[in-house]
């Protein structure tokens, strides 16, 4: 074995990974706290008024966040079921299983935030447009993951079961961040094109930091969530009484 | 050498059946799996069969360990259930015929003729399933053993529902897949199986 | 004769014993066609933007209402089971089974929807887009419908929860097919759409028997 | 406790148990309702045109969707025989059981229905008229498929058979429940439309749970 | 008196089973119904239960003349057929009340313990019947007949999938039923009943 594939087989170990989220997790709490504060100071007070939406486009801080991780989310339970399916890791279903109510949890709040920004904007809280309705669908994705996972008696049938749908839900990932070129649509498109941005840098560069504030605190608490859920499937191993039981 | 089951840990949801079963059936030999209601004898046919999930335990069959969800372990194996595995909508012919092509066989006809006979389905052939009595159905379903003949069965109560000429039929047949170096494992409530001593019995215990 | 032919066979005639399991998906079809103009607006101006609508709509609840049951059946007789235990390929026999359940439902519907949507005011010339975008989308949408049929085998009263979990899937196939249509009914260009179907599909019917399989092994191990 | 009280609570629970049960009806109806303007077209003018038949429609959907197994398990389980051999009124039985199903599915449906409706651009002012009509509607449509799934109880897959011979009976609710609403957006009477409503209430709630019963029986006279 | 059968003419779909059956079973009496599978056992319970169609014969109860579906006859009555009639989604114990509520009975917490305990169901009691085995769920169908006491029992093959111990409380159970007063009918291929001879053995011939 070489030191990678050990190392990914010691990660997979589930005690292993109990011990080794919790540092982890800590670390990842406040470089969460700190990047989000440091995105909020520089969002709210340093980045200008914009001429057109005034004040009312810092709203976008949290709406484009939150709609990133909606997507990142799902690409991180596809993964893991993809992993979970094909060699068995059990620790993998436990982290797409921890993600799904993050990720359901982010989708409602890039909804409804586009919602509040959509009605200065477009003069309407809804539109039946492409990128909203495919955010949606993606919403009504995280809540079927989430229910067939529950509604087995056996959660490793849950987990497999749901796996499979996560895989094949994960075409709609690219479905929902392309559907802006491929339709003309109200929302705005992409603005980031590979390296180069559009937006102002003075605006852009809190976004930047708020969105690497999400991703943290969404490893902050897909790792805390995992744990439980580590402990739910291995209730009935030897080291689980052992850490339940200290 | 035959099949050789070691160390095997029987679950069921969160249930411990049993935590360390070992047995060995020699060729030509069967073997009768008793114990009380819930105890685990389905359970451990099913995973045996490669329905169930296997957890820890090994496997060997001739001596060599197998895979339980690979070809060869299918293509060797025939499991009944508890339920009989029949399309309602489908006659006993037409049922047999469907078995065959999950087998991928192409020349069937005369065995499952032969099999009808001997289970005295023949006039039968061509009801729907749906339509015929419990012990019937069962008939068919034992036709699926004399016309696909695989070295290892795992039976679960194959006599359920039959009449006493049934059973008859069914232990002549047992008795013939033995001499021809079969292996059988058979879970079952009475022992009926008086003619045949079973070379091996396994006792699973109190329902966990 | 080849078994997998002969398995083929047994699984259409089964439809076609009894001559009405064809003709159901078909007056379903037309009834719920019939339905929309009535319940919603029977103006031609309504009418013809929303035809492609309605038919693809239509086609999709007409699949997965079958299909919500397609491996039930086999499940319940324990004949499921024989299926996952038997040493070919369970693959083969799920993509067939699918197949043969399209034979027999979509392609009439397919061969129906002429009909229908020239009596929904839709315009002759988007005719050809029409059918070859429900041709590549039913089957796209036959296989999804397998998967939650399968992913759902084990469990009770399911209709609703197969629904939940396929409709956010499907909506894509539905968006793009309809949308090939009402484009070519407005002289636009609906290649793009027609590409993104054919994409769907092969993805779909490349990926999906194998998920099938899976999730049917899946729902004995417990 | 009385024990028709009981069989109530027992059939309201089963799907109450698991929480998720009640919610998967109004899950479906809402990602359907977002179906139409997806597949159809997203402009608001047209939608609230279509926005009444949209409701209704996914509403019978969501109701023949459940129904088609109201039965079913209980006769595959033989609980079906343990009805019909019971010394008590198979017909309050059948009554309750599909009033259960009603406020199980169609209930939370019709408490989010204004939400949806709404949603499509619908003007709040015929709101009361739509609720009013849904609530006859849903409940006279409930009896009709639990006609269906009697009758076909004993038949193999049989959704779309249900389907089939309840659509021609449904589709007159389907209509004056649309158009009432309708004409209630549109500032015209709805009353007519509603009374023909209450009338087919009345009928089936009257005269159907006989007929189911002895459906019920029929099917295991063989 | 008890149950007495008149010149009964049994059909199952176009298949002509018995011409004329008759017979009468008294009070605390059972009878022993046998016959080669198909012969009619299932279709002969059925119709008496109510839920066959009887084409001609008279039935009489007591010497009177009765209406198979009338609620009298319903309310005397308990039938078991192949299947267990369980809701899987339910509990044993949930199943009970469910039937205890058919019978529109008000009180039947004690009953019902008693024959969960009786039929050593009691510590299963709250588990969904479905991840129940077969041997468990027969015993909670079982439980029925002592917790819901009828005068009338028809019973299709009651002991399927029993092991011995369940079989013995059966027994007991019947024993304890016919000494106070009850009638049954039982369909079954081994004379396991070897304790309790039984009065009538009615035997239906070959599957026509
Ligand atoms: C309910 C309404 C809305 C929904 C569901 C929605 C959804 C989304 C989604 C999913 C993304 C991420 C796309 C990706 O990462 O590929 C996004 C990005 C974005 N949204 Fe919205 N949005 C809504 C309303 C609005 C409104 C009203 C505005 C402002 C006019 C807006 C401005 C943006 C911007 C600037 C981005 C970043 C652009 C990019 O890089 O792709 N959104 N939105
Ligand atoms: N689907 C299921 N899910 C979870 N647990 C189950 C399921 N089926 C059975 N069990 C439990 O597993 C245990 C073993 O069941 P199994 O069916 O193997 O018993 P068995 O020995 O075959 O009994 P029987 O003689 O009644 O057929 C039982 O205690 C039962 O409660
Ligand atoms: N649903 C049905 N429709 C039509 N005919 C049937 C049906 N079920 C059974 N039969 C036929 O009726 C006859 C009697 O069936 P029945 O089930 O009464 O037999 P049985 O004596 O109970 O047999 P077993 O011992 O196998 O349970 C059989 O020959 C069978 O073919
Ligand atoms: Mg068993
Ligand atoms: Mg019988």
């Amino acid at each position: 074995m070489t030191p990678f594939s050990l190392f990914f087989h010691r990660l997979a170990s589930p005690p292993y990974f109990y011990e080794l989220s919790k540092p982890w997790g800590r670390v990842f709490a406040w470089l969460a706290l700190v990047l989000i504060l440091t995105a909020l100071y520089g969002g709210l007070w340093l980045a200008p008024r914009d001429f057109q939406q005034g004040n009312g486009y810092r709203i976008m801080y949290v709406h484009v966040p939150s709609a990133w991780m909606s997507l990142f989310v799902f690409m991180v339970m596809a993964v893991s079921a993809f992993v979970g399916l094909i060699w068995r890791l059990r620790l993998a279903y436990a982290v797409a299983a921890a993600s799904a109510p993050l990720g359901a949890a982010f989708t409602a709040v890039a909804l409804v935030t586009g919602s509040l920004w959509g009605k200065p904007m477009w003069g309407t809280y809804w539109v039946w447009d492409a990128r909203l309705t495919s955010e949606l669908i993606l919403f009504f994705l995280y809540l079927g993951f989430i229910t067939l996972n529950r509604s087995f008696e056996d959660q490793q049938t849950g987990d497999r079961a749901a796996a499979i749908l996560a895989l094949v839900g994960a075409i709609d990932v690219p479905i929902v961040h392309y559907s802006v070129d491929w339709w003309q649509t109200l929302h705005q498109g992409s603005s980031f094109k590979g390296l180069t941005s559009e937006i102002a840098p003075a605006m852009l560069w809190p976004l930047l930091v708020m969105m690497a504030g999400f991703t943290f605190y969404y490893g902050w608490l897909v790792l805390w969530r995992t744990r439980s859920e580590i402990l739910l499937r291995e209730s009935d191993r030897e080291w689980t009484r052992r850490v339940i039981g200290s | 050498m035959g099949l050789d089951v070691k160390g095997l840990e029987l679950r069921r949801g969160r249930r411990l059946l049993a935590s360390s079963l070992s047995f060995e059936i020699p060729n030509g030999n069967f073997m009768e799996l008793s114990g009380p209601n819930g105890s685990g004898k389905s359970t451990l046919l099913r995973v045996l069969s490669g329905l169930g999930r296997l957890e820890t335990g090994q496997l060997f069959w001739e001596g060599q360990p197998f895979d339980r969800t690979g070809d060869t372990h299918r293509s060797r194996t025939l499991y009944l259930g508890h339920s009989d595995g029949l399309k309602g909508a489908l006659s006993g012919l037409e049922n047999l015929s469907l078995f065959a092509s999950f087998r991928e066989l192409r020349h069937f006809e005369e065995p499952v003729q032969t099999a009808l006979e001997f289970y005295g389905m023949y006039r039968f052939r061509d009801v729907p399933c749906m339509r015929l009595s419990q012990g019937q159905r069962r008939r068919i379903a034992l036709c699926r053993l004399m016309a696909f003949p695989a070295p290892l069965w795992l039976l679960d109560e194959p006599t359920t529902a039959l009449d006493p000429l049934g059973i008859e039929r069914f232990m002549s047949h047992l008795s013939d897949h033995l001499a021809r170096g079969g292996l059988a494992i058979l879970a079952t409530h009475q022992s009926l199986i008086e003619r045949l001593r079973p070379t091996m019995q396994l006792r699973l215990g109190r329902a966990g | 004769m080849n078994p997998w032919i002969r398995f083929f066979r047994t699984e259409v005639g089964l439809s076609w014993r009894e001559r009405r399991r064809v003709l159901l998906p078909l007056v379903f079809f037309v009834i719920v066609a019939s339905l929309f103009p009535l319940a919603m607006s029977p103006r031609p101006e309504v009418l013809k933007l929303i035809a492609p609508g309605v038919i693809w709509v239509d086609a999709m609840l007409a699949i997965f209402l079958g299909l919500e049951s397609l491996f039930r059946q086999d499940y319940e007789e324990g004949v499921l089971e024989q299926w996952i235990l038997s040493p070919s390929s369970l693959e083969l026999r799920v993509f067939l089974k699918v197949i043969s359940f399209w034979t027999v439902t979509s392609l009439p519907l397919i061969a129906m929807s002429p009909i229908l949507v020239l009596w929904l005011s839709f315009p002759v010339r988007a005719l050809v887009v029409l059918l070859v975008g429900l041709f590549l989308g039913t089957i796209t949408l036959s296989f999804l419908g397998a998967l939650g049929a399968a992913l759902t085998v084990s469990l009770r009263q399911s209709g609703m929860l197969v629904a939940i979990l396929l409709l956010p899937v499907a909506t894509p196939i539905l968006i793009f097919g309809a949308h090939s249509a009402l484009l070519a009914s407005e002289k636009q260009n609906p290649r793009p759409a027609l590409y993104l179907l054919a994409t769907l599909f092969f993805l779909t019917v490349g990926l999906v028997p194998k998920a099938i399989s899976t999730a049917l092994k899946v729902s004995y191990e417990v």
